[in-house]
């Protein structure tokens, strides 16, 4: 390695650090902030305490929020698993020339200013007397988990080798057979991953639900932001950690199952390339 | 004996790209045929077609003098060996071989019995629960063969099987394949590019090349009568020279412009019914001679060594003729180094020269 | 195809069909409403007129809202952008063990609850008084870019032969030309789709900028909000739709760009494959 | 001769598992030297080393009598054709070739000639505008080719170059490679797992196996006299049985469990230190015979014939021996075909019975 490599990659280094410190110490500070002493946000804290949590979980307002979040979360989850699967499959399977359209719109969610898609949700919720419906919410959310469940599950089928479900065919299985016993078993890593994309997308949604929530819907990020309005306290940090756990948690364990998968793998192929010799 | 599988005046395009042309094919009950050609051939689309995984454009395609043209693959009852062998990651060895059974429904104590039996038939009984990426190349390849008859299908597909195994792996396949095939009793189709494993193995060959077949026959009929200058090249190494059919004193003879001097052929290799086509002589034909040869009925032609490549068991020679043409000829190494540069009399037989119609 | 098939195809388009509306005509609504011609929302609309736009691109506090969005989002996109690639480019090549972790945070704002980076990044500064400045917005905005430029950076320099780096080395260049004339030249669509996605990430972010803002940072977004609450005119969909142009209109841009290589590249391939023969 | 390349003492391990074993080794100027060996034999990674793309655990690398273990592969001139070609994608044919050039500084007009030259003793000439993805595979090989040695290094290093070539073009390369060589005039280190490349084309060969160099000889005398089993195994065809040598009255024999009867060989292929080792023969030194052949010094075992392989050219004749032993034989197929199942006799000299130590 060259002196100038050397310099190079030790700049790279400290950058990455900047950026972790960036982001990473804001964050530790809310949850920080939701262990404090005493009933107001103070750095550094004042104090150790497991006050805050005990007030957020009697609260039943907080509860309440927190558990509908959940509820919004998990069937918009569902629907967007569901579609978004069975929509990567149809696009990989055919060979129609509408295909890149059909693709490029169920992904455009991504892309659409959310505050947009807040604003025009209000528009067309309130003219059907949906505001603050839960089911309307969910549905709303599905349709911006799609693109994750798609990406992912399209991904997977790009690395699927067709030849197993001919394979399966000229073993004697159907179509609905094989898509049950061959195809869908070697997606379950990329339907898991979208699945917890679309239901953290859902848990964490903060725009669209000021504008559609009404008072009969009102998530934990809803309930958070109308809290911050009008008194900060260390309960605060309690619903801002509890956001994060949800949402790293349910994202680490995909994550960890996945490497798993992979290690399981990995093992098997050194094994097999013991008995094989792997190239000189 | 009956013919099982018949194509009748298949044609297949991919869009504008026709992959198979006017295909008539029967193929006999307990016959080992292969389909032999270079890539995009056309035979892999062939044996799709059998299988049901892809449709004729027209034609029809019988088996058992049923109509299975538009039947799909499941219905078949045909066994697949797949190019990568296609076998099912998230299944252990026993569960792959197992899974044709269950989609027939067969009761779970002949699954078990079956499946036993034919992973003891392949060497496989130690690796039931190995999952495929655990094996190596040449038991995936076990793996594959036994799941495609382990159902007993009547037909066994087998798209370049032997593909991915390194040499000596692919050498000894080639004998156990054929041992199985004779064991269960099975029509086989073979389609390959390896023009030995078609050699060794087949009943009858029939060669492929830009979507039509060429010609059918046993391996050595085709070895030693191809039907033409694509045969010739594709099956075994052959010196292929542009020639023009005499016929001076009554005899048989070509004009070689390449060679100097007359060549002559016996009537019964004259295979062309045009005067122009090709003079095709097999390397192994030639006797090489240091010094001139005598006269007699045998052709003989010299040259000058261009170069000599050494591969242990023989020597290749190329020859190159005083009027141009360069000839492979394949000497014993117990013959000796021939030394480059020096000058050499090449000698066959008329019954070894034969004439064919050109083809590409 | 069974009948069976051909039922769960037809269900499958009808399903497809309905997302696609679900999406597609709120979106169309907001769309329309710009073309307004009376200054209140109506719908349908009551006639047509070019009057909101007139409105939008003379009040300059609309104009400057937009212009400071472009700003701190160019800016955005240039850091995470250049952080983003030079730090794929390291992790691909280490074969350190800390290389998931550190490839993990600099994902996880991808994850992070968008209120809790707002609450956190309010805090720190609201801390180091940085409220109101434009460039600390950039910056916020740039590490929430950077998983984009991450992501489709690694995914290139997945299918990058690491060979055609060596080659480079054994025909005599140093490893800096190497990178310069070899890699980069294989990344450029993924740094392109990286930074599109970090641009328009930073463009419509409508969460935290309602938080850090202040006076001075007032983008796009943030004015669209802060109006929504006044008065609902058709200046409003006005806003929106630019916000819509120009997300959707750089995100096509970027397709169309590696589309219109994919064709050059396919269709080279046929040609080198007509060399050959295809396999039969 | 001066030894160009000398390895010293070279150990490779990655991780745990070792790559190179303690390798000693010099490569004369103007040598085509061969690696040959199995897949994970060391060979590719002793290429690499010398290339500076992997740097050795232990030992030291020699060019020109300078040390360069630690050189920087940009500094090292030497051209390498890697196994895919690692042609750069984003430039032309022309682009390509040029790039050491550039690399180096070169004039342009320098570079206009020098690309030309190479251009047109490649045939690329035509061609110079396409991108790699828009060239044939034995055209990308040769773009490769012409980029290695455009900057005229005195050392070429060829991993696997004509693996993904098929067979016809593979036959034809080997040719053409060794021809430009003796054109450029550069040391050669070739890296292949192919014997018939090997032979065909080297001045010595060195045969790897599990990291450790076996034998370093020229062709024919790797061919005729291989140092132990596994060399005669992995280049050529070849009979190998356990033998054990005894000395009745004074000659050489040997017993073999598997061969009925005691094999004579001659004391100048004995070539085993120990008792206990391999009797090796290569296929083609057996005579077969379809009676019992008179008395002579030969050597003579009898057997079944249990399969007969058709190749065309020659028969591949399985023969199981009374004492259990299988042999393969190669027999001419102008000799006629041999029926499975008849009884056949085999003789060959005592000077073609190889005596070897085992190794795997």
């Amino acid at each position: 390695m060259t002196g100038m490599e050397k310099a190079f990659r030790w700049g790279l280094r400290i950058l990455v650090w900047a950026i972790l410190a960036f982001l990473v110490i804001p964050i530790l500070i809310v949850i920080a902030e939701s262990f404090n002493g005493v009933n107001y946000l103070a750095f550094p804290l004042k104090g150790v305490s497991l006050n805050a949590y005990r007030k957020f979980f009697s609260d039943s307002s907080w509860v309440d929020a927190t558990l509908n979040s959940v509820r919004i979360a998990v069937v918009a989850a569902l629907i967007a698993t569901t579609i978004g699967t069975l929509a990567a499959w149809a696009l990989a399977r055919t060979k129609n020339r509408s295909k890149g359209i059909v693709y490029g719109i169920l992904y455009s969610p991504v892309i659409m200013p959310l505050i947009v898609l807040a604003i025009s949700y209000y528009a067309v919720f309130s003219r059907l007397q949906l505001i603050g419906e839960w089911v309307a919410v969910s549905v709303a959310y599905s349709v911006m988990g799609i693109p994750f469940v798609l990406v992912a599950v399209s991904s997977a089928l790009q690395h699927f080798d067709p030849e197993l479900e001919n394979a399966a065919r000229t073993l004697g299985a159907g179509p609905v057979r094989t898509l049950w016993k061959i195809t869908l078993p070697r997606l379950t890593s990329a339907i898991g991953a979208g699945a917890v994309f679309a239901f953290v997308t859902a848990f964490d949604e903060a725009v669209i639900i000021l504008f559609v929530a009404g008072s009969g819907s009102v998530t934990l990020p809803r309930k958070l932001w109308d809290s911050v309005r009008y008194d900060l306290d260390p309960t605060l940090a309690v619903a801002g950690t509890v956001l994060i756990v949800v949402s790293v948690g349910l994202f680490l364990l995909a994550e960890l199952y996945s490497a798993v998968r992979d290690r399981r793998r990995t093992r098997a192929l050194a094994a097999a390339t013991e008995l094989e010799g792997s190239d000189g | 004996m009956a013919e099982q599988v018949v194509f009748k005046g298949i044609n297949k395009s991919f869009g504008d790209a026709a992959a198979v042309v006017d295909l008539n094919l029967g193929i006999e009950k307990g016959e080992f045929f292969t389909l032999l050609g270079p890539s995009g051939s056309g035979k892999t689309t062939t044996l799709r077609m059998l299988a049901g995984l892809e449709s004729a454009t027209s034609g029809e395609i019988e088996i058992d003098n049923e109509l299975i043209t538009h039947t799909v693959p499941e219905k078949r009852n045909i066994g697949l060996v797949f190019q990568h062998y296609a076998l099912f990651p998230h299944m252990t060895v026993a569960d792959n071989v197992a899974f044709p059974l269950k989609m027939r429904r067969t009761s779970k104590t002949d699954i078990t019995t079956k499946v036993n039996d034919v992973l003891s038939m392949t060497q496989l009984s130690d690796y039931r629960k190995r999952y495929p990426r655990e094996l190596s190349g040449g038991q995936q390849q076990r793996v594959a063969l036994a799941r495609a008859f382990v159902f007993s299908p009547s037909i066994l597909l087998m798209d370049e099987p032997l593909g991915a195994l390194d040499r000596n792996l692919r050498d000894h396949m080639r004998l156990e394949l054929k041992s199985l095939q004779q064991r269960i009793d099975a029509t086989v189709l073979y389609v390959t590019h390896d023009q030995d494993e078609a050699l060794a193995m087949s009943d009858r060959i029939g060669i492929m090349n830009n979507g039509r077949l060429l010609q059918v026959a046993p391996p050595n009929e085709m070895y030693e009568r191809p039907a033409n200058s694509f045969v010739a090249k594709f099956l075994g190494d052959s010196v292929c020279l542009p020639a023009t059919r005499s016929r001076p004193n009554g005899s048989c003879a070509l004009e070689v412009e390449q060679l100097s001097g007359r060549v002559r052929i016996d009537p019964s290799t004259n295979l062309c019914d045009d005067d122009t086509g090709v003079m095709v002589v097999r390397p192994e034909k030639f006797v090489l001679h240091n010094s001139e040869p005598g006269v007699s009925d045998d052709n003989c032609v010299s040259g000058v060594v261009e170069a000599s490549v050494y591969l242990g068991s023989d020597h290749q020679v190329y020859l190159r003729d005083d009027s141009g043409a360069r000839i492979q000829v394949s000497s014993p190494a117990a013959a000796g180094a021939i030394d480059v540069g020096s000058r050499q009399w090449l000698t066959w037989r008329p019954t070894d020269t034969l004439f064919l119609p050109v083809a590409d």
